[in-house]
């Protein structure tokens, strides 16, 4: 229960954080304020209309952004802030976060399926074709990272890097970790949902306080996935001086500005052709990510 | 023109009019692009404005906002900005009819305006229908769809008429050509910024605009595409696209195309490989392979 | 009634509603995420009967599995947001049938099976002894279930792709005919066109 | 079960904050005239509705998924048995990975990675 407000305060900060960086990595200075500048484009968005497209589905139209949130939510509930401090410390952490991948899918297919409109559609269906196999890759990945902690809770995960992060442990691990994170937070090179050549795909027809919920949810998203990739690879809130919940942020915040740099700084290729890497090259690897954390695991 | 807009500190070219907040009409448009102005006009989010720099205002539009052909538009599109948010000037009503493509109401079961399972017009459209398919044989829907002449990712004037199945084109057809910009010293590199843009790189795409804007050679483009992955993005069947993104990028010669009409080499090509082939082609070849009926100079953006 | 009765109920009523929705909605994609729905609702049930894995497994599953559903659904079905009105049901007299016959044999299963009595302890550690279980005694069953998922593999894609690594799977081949012997009633080849 | 109370209570709280920003677009539906809603193409215009028999260029690849998801599900419990059991763990999942493996090579062969 005490972790509730944890998790909030961490997805703020996280929110507010990789906007900023968002910002200061495409060299734009603005005039006002540049700590402020978030806000400002939040109450912009704010005052504008949200626009109706021809007949959408309303309901999922509406539905989809809260429920990427939510799901942000979800998965960053299962992560520990300090030993036992968890939102929800379930011994299947790593399942429900893989759920938690999957229905992020479901969600931004709705978002482009809704508007009724054909950018988004195609974004939809684009980012599902990218999404499943990129989803596999993060599950291969985690599982590599449970067989030292013999348990699937992401608590335990943590406990077992003690003496050795797994970073250093799982070399490949978190590398193709970081490209699912990309791909469920429609950024960069695995933006394949919301591009700019389909004009912002599945968000192309949103505006208003519909793109300010849109806009939040992918960033809660990146947050959520930044700490689970904190905890899982870089060893959570394990250590020296400071409390685990600042380590644990600290961390977060680290990977996110590493997630926002390579989000806009690797080109993105056309989707068939990421669909055949995703397979052929980067699914071997975590095969062999998976092998290395075996041999590395046994007693 | 909109190469100057990207050195602009404060304004932000959006991709989607939806993401807008003002129109900002740069240059002369010809008149057969007019209904298309007013379509993208009206699906600006209210509170709206549209600016005219260095265009004529339609003659139907109240107190418009003019800029001179040779003005800086950033200071006064920020006040327009101001003004809009503050709510000093009205927000602009729609310019078209507000009348559905198709009237439907009280038509059919429920008054959706269709019957049957795919006639009629239900809500104001039609279904699309089946049509023949050219890459696996599966007769599924195909779409039929105008994009342009004032999307972003196109060369701009470029209207294309797709018939889709899926992301894949069976068929295009040019619409209406682009705008002619043989004459502009620096088009190779607003036409790199676009390619750049297409591949998911908007902060190089704006360091092409600006050194374009600058007249000066930016010497590290080439070596900052290259290690972004820009080149390395292209499959094998886009070599070509490889080929005149990295000729554009040294503002060198590009190899000719050949004589292939443009909308042959779209059949069958995946949404954004075809926008990247599009995008590719200088302005003369493009003229060439994409018939132009009425050259005639001008550009057209959108800003926030 | 405790809080865990009320979850229960409340669970239940949601699996039920939307599977009762997934017939009455006309868009196919409303249609397969309102089944998703339903078996979210009956994986939450699962993991308050401390099921924790199988429980979570399903919404997992269900998740990309509705998914891929709803992308076939759109696209073989006619008329595939509902844009007009249709039913969902067919075949009615055959469904109600089938429907009663297996509402009734599942009741009477459940009535006359002896079910385990004694409750799962709290901290079982249910995914440990799952895990023995599959790696000790069923061990055949997990290393078939690998053979049985790659002859699936293999069967969707022979009846799937038609880009193959000998040109298209399709070359030459005939559809059959509305009555046997009939004329094809797909695409008739091209070889066979000419000859006409 | 209090883990999971909590997980809900986090979720409802997370949709709570973003359900506002909704609400007011309900309340601003009034001044969205038709030739607003038509579909952004940039100027252009859609003939059709854009809701069709969506012709998917990836379905071989997506029935390939779902075996492999199948198979992930064996996997996690044997994560949590991998380090008791040792190597007769590692030979049997090697085993089923790599019969799976050949699903990939065959698929592959027969051009599924492709857009159809």
């Amino acid at each position: 229960m005490t972790a509730i407000p944890l998790v909030f305060a961490l997805l703020a900060a996280g929110i507010w954080l990789s906007a900023l960086a968002e910002r200061f990595a495409s060299g734009r200075r603005f005039p006002s304020g540049t700590v402020f500048a978030p806000l400002l484009q939040a109450a912009r968005l704010l005052s504008q209309q949200s626009v109706r497209t021809e007949h959408p589905d309303g309901l999922n139209w509406v539905l989809s952004p809260i429920a990427y949130l939510t799901l942000a939510v979800a998965g960053l509930s299962v992560v520990p802030f300090a030993p036992e401090l968890a939102v929800a410390p379930l011994d299947t952490g790593i399942v429900l976060w893989g759920a938690c991948e999957a229905l992020t899918i479901v969600a931004v297919f709705l978002h482009g399926w809704s508007a009724n409109s054909m950018l988004p559609l195609i974004g939809g269906y684009r980012f599902v074709a990218i999404g499943l196999p990129a989803m596999l890759l993060s599950m291969f990945v985690l599982i590599a990272a449970a067989l030292p902690a013999q348990s699937l809770s992401v608590g335990a995960i943590v406990e077992s890097q003690r003496s050795l992060w797994n970073v250093v442990r799982q070399p490949l691990g978190l590398p193709l970790f970081l490209l699912l994170g990309l791909a469920i937070s429609l950024r960069g090179p695995m933006d394949y949902g919301d591009a700019a050549d389909l004009s912002g795909g599945t968000a192309a027809e949103v505006s208003g306080p519909h793109r300010l919920a849109w806009g939040i949810a992918r960033l809660a998203m990146l947050t959520a996935f930044a700490a689970m990739g904190a905890s899982v690879f870089l060893g959570g809130y394990l250590g020296p001086w400071l409390p685990g919940p600042v380590w644990l942020a600290l961390k977060t915040a680290a990977l996110l500005l590493v997630l926002t740099w390579l989000g806009r700084n690797l080109a993105r290729m056309p989707a068939p052709r990421m669909m055949a890497a995703l397979w052929l090259v980067l699914l071997p690897l975590s095969f062999l990510d998976l092998v290395i954390a075996g041999v590395e695991a046994l007693p | 023109m909109a190469a100057r807009l990207a050195r602009a500190p404060g304004i932000s070219l959006q991709h989607s009019i939806r993401h807008a907040a003002i129109l900002l009409v740069a240059g002369r448009y010809r008149d057969t692009d007019r209904s298309a102005l007013c379509r993208l006009h009206d699906q600006l989010p209210q509170p709206r404005a549209t600016a005219w720099w260095g265009a004529a205002p339609l003659t139907d539009v109240h107190d418009p906002v003019t800029i001179a052909e040779g003005d800086d538009p950033v200071p006064q599109l920020r006040r327009l900005d101001r003004d809009l948010l503050r709510g000093a000037r009205a927000s602009e009503p729609d310019w078209l009819p507000d009348e559905p493509p198709n009237a439907w109401r009280g038509k059919g079961d429920h008054g959706q305006g269709g019957k049957g399972m795919m006639g009629g017009v239900p809500y104001g459209r039609p279904m699309a229908m089946m049509g023949e398919e050219m890459r696996d044989g599966l007769m599924l829907d195909a779409m039929t769809v105008t994009i342009g002449p004032f999307l972003r990712t196109l060369p701009p004037g470029l209207s294309l008429e797709l018939t889709l199945q899926g992301d894949v084109i069976q068929q295009a057809r040019v619409a209406t050509p682009a705008y002619s910009a043989s004459g502009i010293a620096s088009e190779p590199l607003l036409r790199a910024a676009r390619i750049l843009e297409l591949l998911g790189l908007p902060d190089l795409a704006r360091r092409a605009r600006i050194s374009a804007a600058r007249g000066d050679d930016d010497e590290g483009l080439v070596a900052a595409a290259r290690r972004r992955g820009a080149l390395l993005a292209l499959p094998a069947d886009l070599a070509d696209v490889r080929a005149r993104l990295d000729a554009a990028l040294r503002r060198g010669a590009a190899p000719d195309p050949g004589e292939e009409c443009l909308v042959d080499r779209l059949a069958g090509m995946e949404w954004q490989s075809a926008l990247l082939r599009v995008a590719s082609f200088d302005p003369a070849t493009l003229s060439r392979i994409a018939p132009a009926a009425e050259p005639e100079e001008g550009e057209e953006e959108k800003a926030a | 009634m405790t809080a865990a009765d009320l979850a229960f109920y409340v669970l239940s009523a949601v699996a039920v509603v939307s599977g009762w929705r997934v017939f009455r909605t006309d868009s196919m994609v409303r249609a397969s995420f309102l089944l998703m729905l339903s078996f979210i609702a009956v994986a939450a049930i699962m993991l308050m009967l401390a099921a924790p894995y199988i429980g979570m497994a399903t919404v997992f599953m269900m998740a990309v599995e509705m998914m891929v559903m709803a992308l076939f659904m759109v696209m073989f079905m006619m008329n595939p947001a509902g844009l007009n009105p249709m039913s969902m049901v067919h075949q009615n007299r055959l469904s109600i049938g089938a429907a009663a016959t297996a509402f009734v044999g599942l009741t009477v299963a459940v009535l006359f099976t002896d079910l385990p009595h004694e409750k799962v302890a709290r901290q079982a550690p249910v995914i440990r002894d799952l895990g023995h279980e599959l790696l000790g005694p069923s061990m055949l069953v997990f290393e078939s279930a690998g053979v049985t998922l790659l002859a699936a593999m293999v069967a969707s894609v022979v009846l799937s792709a038609r880009s193959g690594r000998f040109g298209p799977s399709d070359e030459g081949s005939r559809p059959p005919g509305l009555e046997p012997g009939g004329e094809p009633a797909g695409r008739v080849p091209e070889s066979e066109q000419e000859d006409e | 079960m209090g883990a999971l109370a909590n997980l809900i209570l986090a979720m409802a709280v997370g949709a709570a904050l973003v359900l506002p920003l909704f609400l007011c677009t309900l309340r601003r539906d009034g001044m969205n005239g038709q030739s607003q809603q038509v579909p952004f193409l940039g100027g252009g215009s859609q003939s059709a509705h854009a809701w069709q028999r969506f012709h998917i260029r990836y379905y071989p690849m997506t029935l390939l998924f779902i075996a492999f998801e199948m198979e992930m599900m064996f996997m996690y419990p044997w994560a949590v048995v991998y380090v008791e059991t040792g190597i007769k763990a590692l030979a049997e999942m090697g085993m089923f990975l790599s019969i799976l493996g050949v699903g990939i090579i065959y698929a592959w062969r027969e051009g599924v990675f492709r857009w159809q």
